[in-house]
């Protein structure tokens, strides 16, 4: 790496403690107890990911699973600061933004086991969850893609004149890819209320971040496009909201789309397959240790007196019996009829199918 | 009746659904200001404004795939691709997201989107704007792909797909923009998958569509002139799906057929209908199943080569006549 | 002799071609410093230095267009697609660029290119990540294509591959990737163009490529089992150019024909190889061309749709039985 | 338009003066004989551009034929600036881009005429010159596609540890293409000694620079990729020249690659079949009257006494001859034998084509 670099990133490892000022305004804007929501949903998906990582290793998930564990207030801050009409579209690492979007676990853990109860039947799996009830618009896998569909989201809602947004979630490998910048030009020029959430978990699958991007400061990625860019603590849950919830006004009442560059961590290998041998077990604990979204948000919690340690306990107990729920429910589904296998494809066709 | 020309006819289509329904709108390069590099949306940015006639940048991939995410919050998106030598650019987004969000959601998406163009050879435009490239669209599951070959059916096949529920390409070729035909005043829409018999034949059974059809057309009359063979022509119009129906009666009738098409040989859709009717129809046919197609090359610009490149009367008529066994 | 797995006998036709020649290099998304997605290019960073095993960001259509420019001007690159999934957002360059660069230039330039990765349904890897796109490539001249299904071949033929003065697709079954085989010490290349007799016998001819030529044998043990049928099994391996010979010698022999391949079946390879044998071999035939293929629908994620979507044994061994009028 | 980008553009109109200061210091550098040399490249592709046109309304040219007038100075002096080592990439407005780069005229409109004699024995036309003797690399149809090629070119010079560099020309309507952005990160991360020549000359067909694209500032189209980038008088030969030959010292010294915004004008329609009814007359004749790079380049040498009058006159003949002859000698050249049409597909093809 090179020296400058290496010192930028030095210069970002943040401090444990959430921006005070930050969660005072939060505080005030949204009341206590959207707060302890928040930690709900973090804790609700932290445990969600723990559990769907045993099923991959008893094999009752298969395929590509990419766990969110670490990133957590990035999808709960952000989603915190949505309207209902809003839209949301993500990429293959999206359990935890369709838990914070208000999907059903259940319906979540019976996709990942393949079981028609699943929020897409059992045809789309871990990387494809959809609730078109939720505006979850997937869940999509060729990497990039999503944020010129995010456009075309945001798109439509100008076209309606809906007082909305888009919320479109990349990783910082996906940054380089041709059809997000031509996207970003697109919605620059069009005014699309469109909002880039950049997780910058350092890693795009095995490759550090620095040594693919021309710069570690991924908001000046949209710099070309004259976009309007920030870079953001993604463990501090408050900072994330108040960002979202800026550049959100900012598109409905400015048409203006935001960038939003929030420095995370993913706890887990790229997949359930990887070792992650790329990267020292200690670095990671330095992660867990320092910049826990749910740590840095349980002790803020307890420091204000908002919740005790006892409630703290609770919360975890609920969310974890509300996964196990889950897992029983999608292990209890059944598998599509082989008759799902040519349902859905065309509306109207007139021709055979094969 | 009227008489219009098949840039007109679209334009037609285009005006006529925008009209009709408020969620259709047009995009692309040129589409507004320009009228359309080849005038098929002449006038739409006067009668619709820049909210629904909207000029691009050059980004294939990008625009296509607003069209896709517009088309999945319910919209109805005809996305022009000013040539579908530059829609590769796009067919990772057409493939991967337009073709399966309706299948891989279960069915609570849908992606209602046009994305129509010019396609084929154009004329001396050389090897990277000359391709016939429906193969990459007729391939892929959860496609449907028109491809009309007079400027009646051009309007009402593209009412048609603008109204279709599922992702439709619609190509048109290059050289058939000028072509005029006969165009009812009255609103009418040509169905899915149903082909057209053009000419009526007990000899033979040829197939083709789009600007190829025309070439079919002269090879049967030539056979006809020369030969006293009689064809059945049939225009596929609708490539996928294709009108197996209107294929069945006429080979079980002629014993004999030829497909004819202008792009390239090899996992082509001619390659495709040519497998379907020798495996389907196998014992009624007396002969192989006879093809004619472009080169298996690019294309090379010199006008010489150009023309010895691609399916002409003659090849065709060639083919009728080895299929007849003459 | 010694055995190794598929993805082992790549990864010594990289090293040994690196080793012969300067010129060679490798480059693709996690093929250094991961040692590639699926262990392809193990140890090679080790070897070669990141001057030559070089990571990429995630731009596919970008490197491997900086691999056709490198070519352009001499150098022999290798471009790892991480899947061919992937691949179709390079499509533009391959089919517009890599393909047509000799003809174009009139002979001025050359493209000795290998775009190479995983193709073919994973596991339970749904709709984006489950494709077999050969057709993509095999539709267009300039392009060579080959599709290895075993170690052995999988070494060879990709020597041959990094040795072609001209593109070539080659695409490696992901499921194969630990498959192990036998495979010589010394060195060998496998002839482009040519296939391979899997087995002998005079009641059909079986022809497949890739992983799916694996499921042919099975096929073809269960009717011999089952039904006393012997069948020719015809390993492809090159899929454009295919080798006609030997298709013609067999088919003349079995007057039978069933093609297998894993992915969609309209204007697909297999759809061609099938019209190609309906209309060479029209007078040797005693029943249709059989084909096995996935359904025609996008891949679905549930377990057991994906087992039943995708050719298998049983289907096969029917196959064989149809053409064999049994 | 908005007000703020209008005023952009406004303010960016030239005088018509060249830059007296980088003409003396490009005369101190090259001489006289070169600068004279100069002009007779930009008459030569002025006069080469009437003619082609005049032979594409006679049908001797057909199919799609972009013509260069107006550009003359950015072909002219940025390949003054090259070594005979560097490629050189373009896309299909390239007819200045081959003759400044040394082909043959003779060779160039054989070409366009479909002629076995052309530069591509006439597989190619108009939109693709090619000469492996010059390193000119064509000649290319995909808007945008030339740039990452034009990196990979580059890429080679690096891996062969050549000193030298590439040039890759492309329009304003091309620089929102994915792959153009996706080429700049990568350029800039592996220090590839590529140089992005952006010729603004205001319109991508009938598109209005500023219509589609989040800034006029063309330069600041690199932004996002790092990239050292510079706005220039594509007018004034010698600006072209000093801004290339310095990119050209970054690159090969300091592994540097350039974005270079030129701004110019064309002054036919976009191709021979364009009326260009999306701009005034006017229009274009102020930029004839006021930013001509060829009339500002002779009043130059006239006020430096360098050449007289009937030097520049004579100039003028010569180059009409020199057209003139390659007129004749692509009508008198046959056109390719049929056998051709499969020639140069592969080189070794164990199958039959077809
Ligand atoms: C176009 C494309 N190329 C490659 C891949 C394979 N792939 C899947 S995820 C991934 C890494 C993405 O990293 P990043 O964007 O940082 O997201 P993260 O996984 O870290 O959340 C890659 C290379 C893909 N799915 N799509
Ligand atoms: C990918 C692609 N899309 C569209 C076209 C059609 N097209 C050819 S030139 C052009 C305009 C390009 O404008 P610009 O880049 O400014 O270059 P100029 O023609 O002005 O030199 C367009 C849209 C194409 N050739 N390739
Ligand atoms: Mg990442
Ligand atoms: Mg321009």
């Amino acid at each position: 790496m090179a020296e400058a670099k290496k010192k930028e990133v030095e210069e970002h490892v943040e401090p444990e403690e959430l921006d005070a000022e930050r969660a005072d305004q939060v505080r005030e804007e949204l009341g206590d107890d959207a707060i302890v929501e928040m930690l709900r949903e973090m804790v609700l998906i932290r445990r969600f990911e723990e559990h769907a990582g045993r099923s991959y290793q008893r094999r009752k998930i298969k395929g590509f699973c990419h766990l969110y564990s670490g990133q957590e207030a990035i999808a709960v801050g952000s989603l915190r600061a949505t309207g209902d009409d809003d839209y949301v579209i993500s990429h293959y690492r999206e359990h935890g933004h369709a838990l914070a979007a208000g999907m059903d676990p259940k319906a979540v853990m019976a996709e990942l086991y393949g079981k028609k109860t699943g929020c897409a039947g059992g045809k789309g799996g871990s990387m494809h969850l959809y609730d078109v009830d939720k505006n979850f618009m997937g869940g999509w896998g060729i990497v990039g893609g999503q944020v010129p569909l995010g456009a075309g989201l945001a798109f439509a809602l100008k076209y309606r004149e809906q007082e909305a947004v888009c919320l479109a979630y990349l990783g910082d490998g996906a940054i380089h890819q041709g059809v997000v910048h031509e996207a970003l030009n697109m919605a620059k020029v069009w005014g699309l209320p469109l909002i880039c959430i950049v997780e910058n978990n350092q890693y795009g699958m095995g490759t550090a971040v620095d040594r693919v991007s021309s710069t570690v400061n991924l908001e000046k990625k949209a710099d070309s496009h004259q976009i309007y860019n920030k870079a953001v603590d993604g463990q501090d849950v408050f900072q994330v909201y108040d960002a979202v919830k800026q550049a959100r006004n900012r598109a409905i009442e400015d048409g203006e789309p935001s960038w939003l560059h929030l420095r995370t961590y993913r706890y887990y290998g790229h997949s359930m397959t990887d070792p992650a041998t790329y990267r020292g077990k200690d670095e990671v604990q330095k992660q867990r240790d320092l910049r826990d979204p749910i740590v840095r948000l349980r002790n803020w919690l307890v420091e204000e007196e908002i919740l005790s340690q006892d409630d703290i306990d609770s919360i975890d107990d609920e969310m974890e019996a509300v996964v196990k729920d889950a897992l029983a429910f999608a292990d209890e589904s059944d598998f599509p009829d082989e008759s799902e296998l040519t349902a859905n494809i065309y509306v109207e066709w007139p021709g055979e199918i094969d | 009746m009227r008489e219009i020309a098949f840039r007109e006819a679209l334009n037609e289509a285009l005006v006529e659904e925008m009209e009709r329904d408020e969620d259709v709108f047009l995009m692309g390069e040129e589409v507004a200001e320009y009228h359309g590099a080849y005038k098929v949306s002449k006038g739409m940015i006067d009668q619709f404004g820049p909210r629904r006639v909207i000029d691009t940048p050059i980004t294939e991939a990008g625009f296509a795939a607003i069209g896709i995410g517009a088309a999945l919050a319910g919209l109805k998106p005809v996305v022009e691709m000013m040539t579908f030598n530059f829609a590769i650019l796009a067919l990772d987004q057409i493939v991967n997201t337009a073709a399966k969000a309706r299948y891989m959601s279960n069915g609570q998406f849908s992606v209602p989107l046009v994305v129509r163009g010019a396609g084929g050879a154009g004329g001396a435009l050389a090897a990277q704007h000359s391709q016939s490239l429906e193969a990459q669209y007729a391939h892929v599951p959860g496609l449907k792909v028109m491809m009309p070959a007079t400027p009646k059916d051009a309007k009402g096949m593209l009412k048609t797909a603008i109204r279709d529920p599922d992702p439709v390409i619609f190509i048109e070729s290059e050289v058939l923009y000028g072509f005029k035909g006969e165009v009812p005043e009255e609103e009418y829409l040509v169905e899915m998958g149903k082909a057209d018999k053009k000419r009526e034949g007990d000899d033979c059974t040829v197939i083709s569509w789009s600007r190829a059809l025309h070439f079919a057309m002269q090879g049967a009359e030539k056979v006809a002139e020369e030969d006293g063979v009689e064809v059945d022509v049939i225009d596929l119009r609708t490539v996928r799906p294709f009108d197996r129906d209107m294929i069945r009666e006429s080979v079980k009738r002629t014993n004999r057929a030829v497909v004819v098409e202008e792009g390239w040989p090899f996992a082509s859709v001619g390659a495709s209908i040519s497998e379907w009717i020798s495996r389907e129809l196998f014992d009624w046919l007396d002969a192989p199943v006879e093809r004619v197609h472009q080169r298996d090359i690019p294309m090379p610009y010199a006008f010489n080569l150009e023309a010895a490149s691609l399916p002409d009367a003659d090849g065709i008529a060639d083919a009728i006549r080895r299929a007849c066994y003459l």
